[in-house]
């Protein structure tokens, strides 16, 4: 952790040394501690939106926009919010942006926004952000924070999309709306229903803990000299 | 015009699209308390109550931002007033039933920040629900929830001394056990129509 | 006019949050030693109950308390204990490292069955029936209860069906000396090299047809043992640890090999008077 | 016909029907077996503390001599099984696996059969205190199977009572015939044994408990009936286990023994036949146990029958006694269902042997089949005496959750019947895993205090 | 043993503080809020005006206006186009010369997943439904959802007879949904193969919805009219 | 002079009753005479559908069995079980296409997934059948006429449609009795009900043969008779109390028993042990919530047969059941102190 900053807004531009550190705080979203796929966090959107590529690339735009502008505004504000009124506060905060989101999509597009439906005032209770906000805008400073936010959102949306790909292919037989195959082509219609959501990506979660099953069983930890007894 | 029963209000939030298996709210509990039979009762109770509580709470800050017309305040003031008040409530059960602390409170943090309990509040307000229907989609919400919940714990707790294979164990089995249930509540859909 | 509301009912509305908090904060704080979880965070999570306490946490606890000492933690690496020693500013209280041993050298290439069980194939289960059809009744059954019984994959049964436990590897959790039926486990200081390598009760060179390495009793090595450092006691020998002298002197004459020398490098080492311990025609299917 | 299924037997609900096997051994009448080159007792043929030797290596004994005294109350002694010479004290292989405390005696070539006697004990004339004394000092326990020392079971705890004395001749175990033959042959035995019972518990009524598939002991017993002892005769259902104390209460008495109770709990106290004989044959004499009936039995038996066996004779001898065939596989000392397997046929027979089965092959290995998960078909639910639900405990006994046994699933109640082993089409070894987990909450208790 | 290296942080906040930051914050999101909300709501009514207009012209086929009106039980009024928290409101078409083509009307009803939105047109001339159009529904794709696209079942709305029967307060037949290929009323819908469960909950809508607008439009029709 | 090791192990040492494959396998012969007159009824189609159903069953059992190294996977016949009620539950004429999906998912995904035969909590060709049903439902919803004249000759162009595209239908449709009286109100004849003169599932048409496979087992022990007897009960008391009451609306107990899935699935399906209940009550309870529930869902709800859903309602409640429905452990509570 960095060291202790002088003045209330020491922290504020306070970019850390090197760029390794942020870009590390970047790419662990994306894999390592992917929020999907690894932490299992923020499922209720992750499943209820994913039926089409299109929703789920609006909802992980969505959460992306949030959790970067609140993880900034938080580590900006870390100083100045006491301890005890933290989660107050950051929920007020993440209610604001995801209350302009909804605004911003709804202007842009109203069947996006219908078919969203109740889930982008959903992501104010989505526990990925909360956890941001806590886990790391509260003690990092504004970049690494930024830089996580964004790791965070954009593994939050890859995952979204993989969900959203293989239930909007099979279950609709197209892709971001574009029809992929001959008409004659028949949809698993089960894909896009909620028990889909649910097979798919318990799919994806088996699919990665085969390969890292693989991963562990092609490398055999080495053998050590064994003391008889 | 003819409105909705409420019977049927309550079929429909409890069984036909319950709220976890057909709308995806309040997943994270779903797969998190339902290892344990005990711990998902006592957490549908808890659920219950403070969807009963956040319903009405809703209610009122609706008809108050109508009079007031600010409706872009909604989603704000939906979130902070549920959770101070299931905050206040949880204050006052500590103080006045230590028993009853003991069996529910301490789900109570955990559930304020739950998408079934906002996604309730907003559900019956864009459906606009009166208060009494409010009140009954609350629960059936809220049984609706449980129910869930309760099946889960108690497929788990079977599966807990199952063989089951590596590759499956912890979250995928759950997501499939739940897909099925999904599945099988699908027999509820047209109920009441 | 719209700022106005806005700014009024979202004013109004953590105007009364706050209020609810600070009254929060006054009535109900928990006061709890954030050491605790800092020296929770610093153990290893392994919850194996080595150090006597029934899992990491409670043994933070009893860290902070100064109620227990770090050394205690037999899992974790000399630095951690160390880090931990050093936040507490307490001794590492050092514990010389422990290993499980086993008593019992009679794997199927010596020791001969009197029966053949089936059955469950735990050792459990077998030593219920007719102590389990070893003809040595004391003798390790070799269906691997403490292999199974092991969190850290320290024990592996042998070819010839004896667990073998990696000094590297135990943590001395003690979760296989209660899984064995037989008592054949017990938790030593690697130090302790000497080692009676037998449980068997009965003397005389009679027993020798039950198990090519049991002790027959003879009594050579406690002869010849400096400092009387080990005694018969039961027709065993027993060491006396609590003033052990390293030394090979007692397996010399022992015509068994039923004591040994456990060699950091070499292994189990017996005396040269031991016979080789491959018997001709001996049975070699598992114990079943 | 109607009439017929209306007046059916009394007995207890679940339980199995295995088949019975007794045809071979039942007609055959109790025959005297000769004396082993070598005998080996153990000191400890009951549950509680093992007797003490009085005698010394190279003593010469008398058949029928008192070799060890009781070693307090839950204790009894041992007497001479043959006239011989006591070659050695020390340790003796039992059926446990073990080598036990025991003596070796050898009897003399050609030894009688004469039987010491001692100081007789007469119904009429003796307090109940004195009775049970005499039990003791007979050395009798239970020959029923569980060896637990008769006296002991007498002795009414303060603050009890027994109304009925209820005398187990049920067998139910397949194979065995040893109860029946002692119906048969030794009713006035078992009469005189009911009459020291009686006195000794202060039981108001006696009750001979038989199953329906020995009518002939039925009515033997009941044409020895003396028009002046409150005893009378119940046939009961053929069905395992109703020769367990728990099933016969229930079928007779229609109580049931408390969870963890005991029958003194439901003012009963069970006694098996061939004990009650045996106190009836032993006390006016005053002589001690040296013999008891054994049926030897089995497919891999030739001479099978029942017969008079000292107690210590090694199952060797035995079995090349009765003819067994080479290739035998498995031997059992006790019935098919409840018996142990011997690991070495070097053990001798002791008080609580009451029979030897000896399988081939080819029986042995029906039982030796593919074990399959719990199909949760419900059949060892059905079949259990005792209400339990093997199923579910033996699923939680293969994850070792034994505490969740115990206090969910009343795995202490088990009394390892076998019954649900027996039915099981997963072939899965309930009883085996119940054992494991009852031991291994018997050493945490037991270990408990220290931690 | 006793040495804290370490001291638990003890933080006393002052109230006051607490109250101030988040009394701040609250200010500046409801500043945030009120900023987009100004910025994007006329796009929005716009969008949704645009939206309903579009529904309201494909039920009443030949439409170019519309006016809404209100009923409050008594009789209609002119209500404010903008205003969404109306209850009650039927729409008329007007075609290029002001004449009235039909009258849009929205209705709600159970189907197989959810409540199933529609919008009818309805001609009083006629006393037909003269167009259909789902505003929202949650009907499975692919086989319920087909009462939105399906160009054969949308076929039965061209003229969906709803006449009304001599007492003037009911309809002579009621709307009524038929298996596919057995419709021969005017009356009846001919439902989709494989959503006859949601075919006949839009019937159900249409009837309960007519039953209950056509007698009050046809006694008032002249109010609809004169405006 | 003994010549051999004796061999030892735990009491008891004889075993009876039948074993686990012995069961299975007649359960098998059970569903011989249903599987052969469905061939009898629907032609060539639904002999290719058992086919593939079965041979998508097994084939999944036995690879996925196989990858985690247990040996002779099939020797149970549990799964010969799954793959001939899985065929026997769709209609004849379904792409064999999806008919495969549905077996490879119903043995992966309801049974292997938690551990193979004895742990599944659902009933495996049940959830087989939901996935088809959830993912096809026009295909799983369009019957076939029985005993067409060329259904010997001619196999449906819907059957051999090509794996991932939508079936064409090329023969005779026919509607179930079940959708004729919920979207028609048109009440079949029980006589054809009984006989199998009907369309519907492959296998659910001949009440009659299913009862008597049913009756078989029952007499042999290798089924437990509560299950179908208070479901079908249930059902039966229910549907005849609210006929008598209102003859429009409710249709008669007869119909209900014979038409549709009911007596397939309660002989067959409702009684695979491993899912259900263990105890007398328990499983007792268990046919009585899965009698309502169908019911419930035939009278009252969106579609016209609530079996499949059902049962698999009752599976998810069952672990429940065993729970809360326990017998009286001997010398427990309060009777044994009446002495
Ligand atoms: C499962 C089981 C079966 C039993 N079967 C018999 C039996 O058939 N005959 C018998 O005398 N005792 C049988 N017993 C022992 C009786 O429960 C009881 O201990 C015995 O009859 C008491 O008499 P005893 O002490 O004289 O042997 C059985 C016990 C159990 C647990
Ligand atoms: C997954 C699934 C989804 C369904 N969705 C609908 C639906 O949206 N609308 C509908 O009318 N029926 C739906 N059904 C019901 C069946 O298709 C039903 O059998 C059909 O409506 C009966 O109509 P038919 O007689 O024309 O085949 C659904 C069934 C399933 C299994
Ligand atoms: C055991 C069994 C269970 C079934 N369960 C269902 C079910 O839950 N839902 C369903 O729609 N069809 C089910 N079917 C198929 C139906 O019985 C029948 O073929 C179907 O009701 C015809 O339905 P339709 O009216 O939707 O065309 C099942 C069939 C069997 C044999
Ligand atoms: C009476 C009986 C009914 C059965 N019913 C089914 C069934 O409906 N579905 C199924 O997949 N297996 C069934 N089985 C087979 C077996 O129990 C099933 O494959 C297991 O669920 C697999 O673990 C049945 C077995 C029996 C004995
Ligand atoms: S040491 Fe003990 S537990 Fe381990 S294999 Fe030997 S007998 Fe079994
Ligand atoms: S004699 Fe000693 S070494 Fe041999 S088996 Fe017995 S205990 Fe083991
Ligand atoms: S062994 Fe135990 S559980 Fe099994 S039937 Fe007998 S009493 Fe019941
Ligand atoms: S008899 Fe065997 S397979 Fe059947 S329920 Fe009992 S343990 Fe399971
Ligand atoms: S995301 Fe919905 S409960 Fe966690």
């Amino acid at each position: 952790m960095e060291s202790k900053p002088k003045g209330k807004l020491a922290g504020f531009f306070h970019f850390p040394q090197g760029d390794g550190l942020s870009t590390d705080e970047f790419i662990k979203g994306l894999w390592r501690e992917n929020p999907v796929l690894v932490q299992v966090l923020g499922m209720c959107p992750t499943l209820a939106v994913t039926n089409s590529a299109i929703n789920a690339m609006a909802m992980g735009l969505a959460t992306l926009f949030v959790l970067v502008m609140s993880n900034i505004l938080v580590s900006s504000l870390r100083n100045v919010i006491p301890k005890q009124v933290r989660i107050a506060t950051y929920i007020l905060i993440i209610a604001t942006f995801v209350t302009v989101a909804d605004y911003v999509i709804q202007a842009i597009s109203l069947d996006v926004h219908k078919a969203l439906g109740a889930f982008i005032p959903l992501i104010v209770v989505n526990c990925i952000i909360l956890g941001r906000a806590e886990a790391f805008a509260s003690k990092n400073g504004v970049w690494a924070s930024f830089m996580d936010g964004l790791g965070m959102g954009v593994g939050f949306t890859f995952a979204l999309l993989l969900l959203g790909f293989i239930r909007e292919i099979l279950g609709s037989g197209s892709l971001f709306g574009i029809s992929l195959f001959a008409d004659s082509f028949q949809d698993w219609v089960i894909m896009i229903l909620p028990s889909g959501g649910f097979f798919a990506l318990a799919g994806w979660l088996l699919l990665f803990n085969g390969l890292k099953l693989r991963k562990k069983q092609a490398q055999p930890e080495q053998t050590r000299e064994e003391v008889l007894i | 015009m003819k409105t909705e029963s409420l019977w049927f209000i309550f079929l429909n939030a409890s069984l036909i699209n319950n709220f976890v298996l057909a709308y995806f709210l309040g997943i994270c509990p779903f797969l998190g308390v339902s290892g344990k039979l005990s711990t998902a009762f006592r957490m549908g109770m808890a659920v219950i109550f403070v969807m009963l509580i956040s319903s009405m709470a809703a209610y009122g800050i609706h008809a108050f931002l109508i009079w007031v017309d600010a409706p872009f305040l909604q989603l704000i003031s939906y979130i902070v007033v549920i959770a101070s008040t299931v905050q206040l409530v949880e204050m006052f059960i500590k103080r006045f039933s230590p028993s009853l602390f003991k069996a529910l409170g301490i789900f109570l943090p955990l559930i304020t920040t739950n998408c079934a309990i906002l996604g309730l509040a907003l559900f019956q307000t864009n459906k606009g629900y009166n208060f009494i229907e409010s009140f009954v989609f609350a629960l059936g919400a809220g049984i609706g929830f449980t129910l869930a919940l309760v099946l889960m714990a108690g497929l788990r707790e079977k599966l807990d001394f199952a063989e089951v294979p590596v590759i499956a164990k912890g979250v995928a089995l759950t997501l499939l056990v739940g897909g099925i249930l999904s599945l099988t509540f699908m027999g509820f859909a047209g109920l009441g129509g | 006019m719209l700022i106005l509301t806005a700014l009024g009912a979202l004013g109004g509305l953590t105007v009364v949050l706050a209020l609810l908090l600070i009254i929060a904060n006054k009535k109900l704080q928990v006061v709890e030693d954030p050491r605790i979880d800092i020296v929770e965070d610093m153990l290893p999570h392994a919850n194996c109950g080595a150090c006597g306490y029934p899992g990491c946490r409670p043994f933070a606890e009893a860290l902070v308390h100064g109620d227990a000492l770090p050394g205690k933690c037999t899992v974790s690496s000399d630095e951690g204990r160390q880090n931990i020693a050093s936040f507490l500013g307490v001794d590492v209280g050092a514990q010389e490292k422990m290993v499980a041993r086993l008593a019992c050298g009679g794997g199927i290439n010596v020791a001969r069955n009197r029966a053949r069980y089936q059955g469950l194939q735990s050792c459990e289960a077998a030593s219920l029936v007719s102590g389990g059809g070893k003809e040595c009744f004391w003798g390790c059954l070799g269906l691997g209860d403490c292999v199974d019984a092991c969190d850290f994959d320290a024990i592996h049964l042998d070819a010839f069906h004896l667990p073998r436990v990696s000094e590297d590897k135990c943590t001395a959790c003690g979760d296989c000396v209660v899984a064995c039926p037989k008592d054949l486990l017990s938790l030593h200081p690697v130090s302790h090299r000497l080692w009676i390598n037998c449980k068997n009760l009965e003397a005389g060179d009679e027993i020798l047809e039950e198990c090519r390495v049991a002790c027959t009793a003879c009594g050579r090595c406690a002869m010849d043992a400096p400092d009387k450092l080990i005694t018969m006691k039961e027709n065993l020998p027993v060491i006396d640890y609590s003033r052990y002298i390293d030394t090979t002197k007692p397996i010399e004459r022992c015509p068994t090999g039923a004591i040994v020398y456990l060699d950091p490098k070499k292994g189990k080492v017996s005396g040269p008077k031991a016979r080789p311990v491959i018997r001709k025609g001996a049975r070699t299917e598992a114990p079943t | 016909m109607l009439f017929d299924l209306l007046k059916k037997n009394p007995t207890f609900r679940h339980g199995i029907h295995p088949p019975q096997f007794k045809e071979d051994t039942r007609d055959k009448p109790i025959r005297h077996f000769p004396f082993a080159p070598v005998m080996i007792i153990p000191l400890a043929q009951h549950i509680g503390k093992p007797s003490v030797p009085v005698v010394s290596e190279g003593q010469e004994v008398t058949r029928g001599q008192l070799l060890a005294r009781a070693d307090g109350f839950v204790s009894v002694p041992m007497h001479a099984p043959a006239s011989g010479v006591i070659k050695k004290i020390g340790r003796v292989p039992s059926i446990s696996g073990k080598m036990v405390p025991g003596i070796f005696l050898e009897p003399f070539p050609g030894s009688s059969q004469e039987v010491l006697e001692g100081k007789p004990v007469k119904v009429e004339t003796s307090t109940p205190e004195e009775i049970i004394n005499a039990i003791q000092n007979a050395g009798i326990v239970g020959l029923g199977g569980a060896a637990f020392p008769t006296h002991v079971k007498l002795k009414i705890p303060e603050g009890k009572h027994a109304d009925t004395l209820i005398i187990n001749g049920a067998e139910c175990e397949p194979y065995l015939t040893t109860d029946h033959r002692v119906m048969l042959e030794q009713a006035p035995d078992i009469i005189q044994g009911v009459r020291y019972l009686l006195k000794a518990t202060g039981a108001t009524r006696a009750i001979i408990g038989i199953e329906s598939n020995k009518p002939d002991a039925a009515v033997n017993l009941r044409n020895h009936l003396p028009p002046d002892l409150p005893l009378s005769v119940q046939v009961v259902e053929v069905k395992y286990p109703q020769g367990a104390e728990k099933m016969l209460i229930t079928a007779i008495l229609d109580r049931e023994v408390p969870s963890g109770g005991l029958p003194i709990d439901v003012h009963t106290v069970v006694v098996n036949v061939a004990t009650t004989a045996e106190i009836g044959r032993l006390l006016p004499h005053g002589r001690g146990i040296q013999e008891r009936v054994i049926t030897i039995t089995g497919p891999g038996i030739k001479k099978k029958g029942n017969y008079w066996i000292p107690i210590g004779t090694p199952l060797r001898y035995i079995l090349e006694q009765a003819g067994a065939e080479e290739d035998i596989d498995r031997v059992f000392m006790g019935g098919p269902m409840m018996g142990t397997a011997v690991s070495s046929l070097d053990i001798p027979i002791t008080k609580g042997t009451s029979g030897i089965v000896a399988f081939r092959e080819e029986e042995a290995r029906k039982k030796d089949v593919k074990i399959y998960p719990c199909i949760h078909c419900g059949a060892c639910v059905d079949a259990c005496p005792l209400f339990l639900n093997p199923s579910k405990l033996g699923i939680l006994a293969k994850f070792k959750d034994y505490h969740t046994m115990a206090s969910d699933y009343n795995l202490m109640d088990c009394f390892e019947c076998g019954s649900c082993t027996y039915v099981c089409p997963s072939h899965i070894p309930l009883v085996q895993y119940f054992r494991i987990s009852k031991l291994v909450l018997r050493n945490e208790k037991a270990k408990a205090p220290h931690v | 043993m006793t040495v804290d290296t370490i001291q638990p942080e003890k933080k006393e906040v002052g109230s006051f503080k607490m109250f101030q930051a988040m009394v701040g914050i609250g200010i500046i999101c409801a500043l945030a809020i009120v900023v987009t909300y100004q910025t994007t709501l006329p796009v929005i009514t716009k969008n949704k005006a645009e939206a309903l207009e579009k529904a309201i012209y494909k039920v009443l086929p030949g439409a170019q206006t519309r006016k809404n009106f209100q009923w409050d039980g008594q009789k209609f009024s002119e209500a404010d186009p903008s205003d969404h928290s109306l209850k009650d409101v039927i729409y008329t078409g007007l075609d290029a010369n002001g004449a009235m083509v039909g009258i849009a009307i929205e209705a709600k009803g159970q189907g197989f997943q959810d409540a199933i939105q529609v919008l009818y047109g309805f001609d009083p001339e006629k006393q037909a439904i003269i167009g259909f159009y789902v505003l929202d529904s949650r009907e499975t794709p692919g086989l319920g959802d087909k009462i939105a696209s399906d160009a054969a079942f949308q076929e039965n709305f061209k003229a969906l007879t709803a006449r009304l029967d001599e007492s003037g307060k009911k309809l002579e037949h009621d709307i009524q949904t038929v298996k596919h290929g057995t419709k021969s009323k005017p009356w009846e819908i001919d439902a989709i193969t494989g959503a006859t469960i949601s075919s006949k909950a839009v019937g159900n809508i249409l009837n309960h919805s007519a039953q209950y607008w056509a007698p009050i439009i046809k006694a008032h029709i002249d109010e609809l009219r004169t405006h | 002079m003994f010549k051999k090791t004796l061999h030892i192990g735990t009491s008891p040492h004889i075993i009876g009753g039948s074993s686990t494959d012995q069961i299975m396998r007649n359960v098998v012969f059970a569903l011989l005479p249903v599987a052969a007159f469905a061939v009898y009824t629907f032609g060539l189609s639904a002999l290719l559908l058992l086919i593939t159903a079965l041979a998508s069953c097994l084939l999944t059992e036995y690879f996925l069995n196989r990858w985690i190294g247990k040996s002779s996977p099939l020797s149970d016949w549990s799964v010969t079980i799954t793959g001939l009620l899985y065929g026997l539950t769709l209609p004849p004429h379904l792409p064999l296409w999806m008919v495969f999906v549905g077996g490879v998912i119903a043995v992966a995904l309801g049974k292997f997934i938690f551990g193979g035969l004895g742990y599944n909590v659902f009933n495996p060709a049940l959830v087989g059948r939901a996935f088809i049903q959830a993912a096809f439902p026009v295909a799983i919803t369009t019957w076939m006429a029985p005993f067409l004249p060329d259904r010997f000759s001619h196999i449906p162009g819907s059957t051999l449609t090509l794996p991932f595209l939508k079936p064409v239908y090329d023969i005779t449709s026919g509607a179930t009795p079940l959708s004729l009286m919920k979207f028609e109100h048109h009440t079949t004849d029980t006589y054809n009900l009984l006989m199998g003169m009907t369309s519907g599932s492959t296998g659910e048409t001949s009440a009659l043969l299913i009862l008597l496979g049913g009756l078989y087992l029952i007499a042999r022990k290798m089924m437990n008779w509560r299950i179908p007897v208070a479901l079908l009960g249930t059902v039966y008391l229910i549907s005849t109390v609210l006929h008598w009451s209102n003859p429009d609306i409710y249709p008669g107990g007869l119909f209900m028993l014979f038409s549709g899935g009911l007596m397939l699935g309660a002989v067959f399906m409702a009684t695979d042990m491993v899912a259900s209940p263990i105890t007398p009550l328990g499983a007792t309870v268990y046919g009585i919530i899965i009698g309502i529930m169908i019911y419930v869902i035939r009278v009252w709800g969106g579609l016209p047969e609530g079996v499949m859903y059902a049962i698999l309602f009752g599976n998810a409640v069952s672990p429940h059941i065993d729970n809360f429905i326990r017998p009286r452990v001997y010398g427990t509570g309060k009777q044994w102190s009446k002495s």
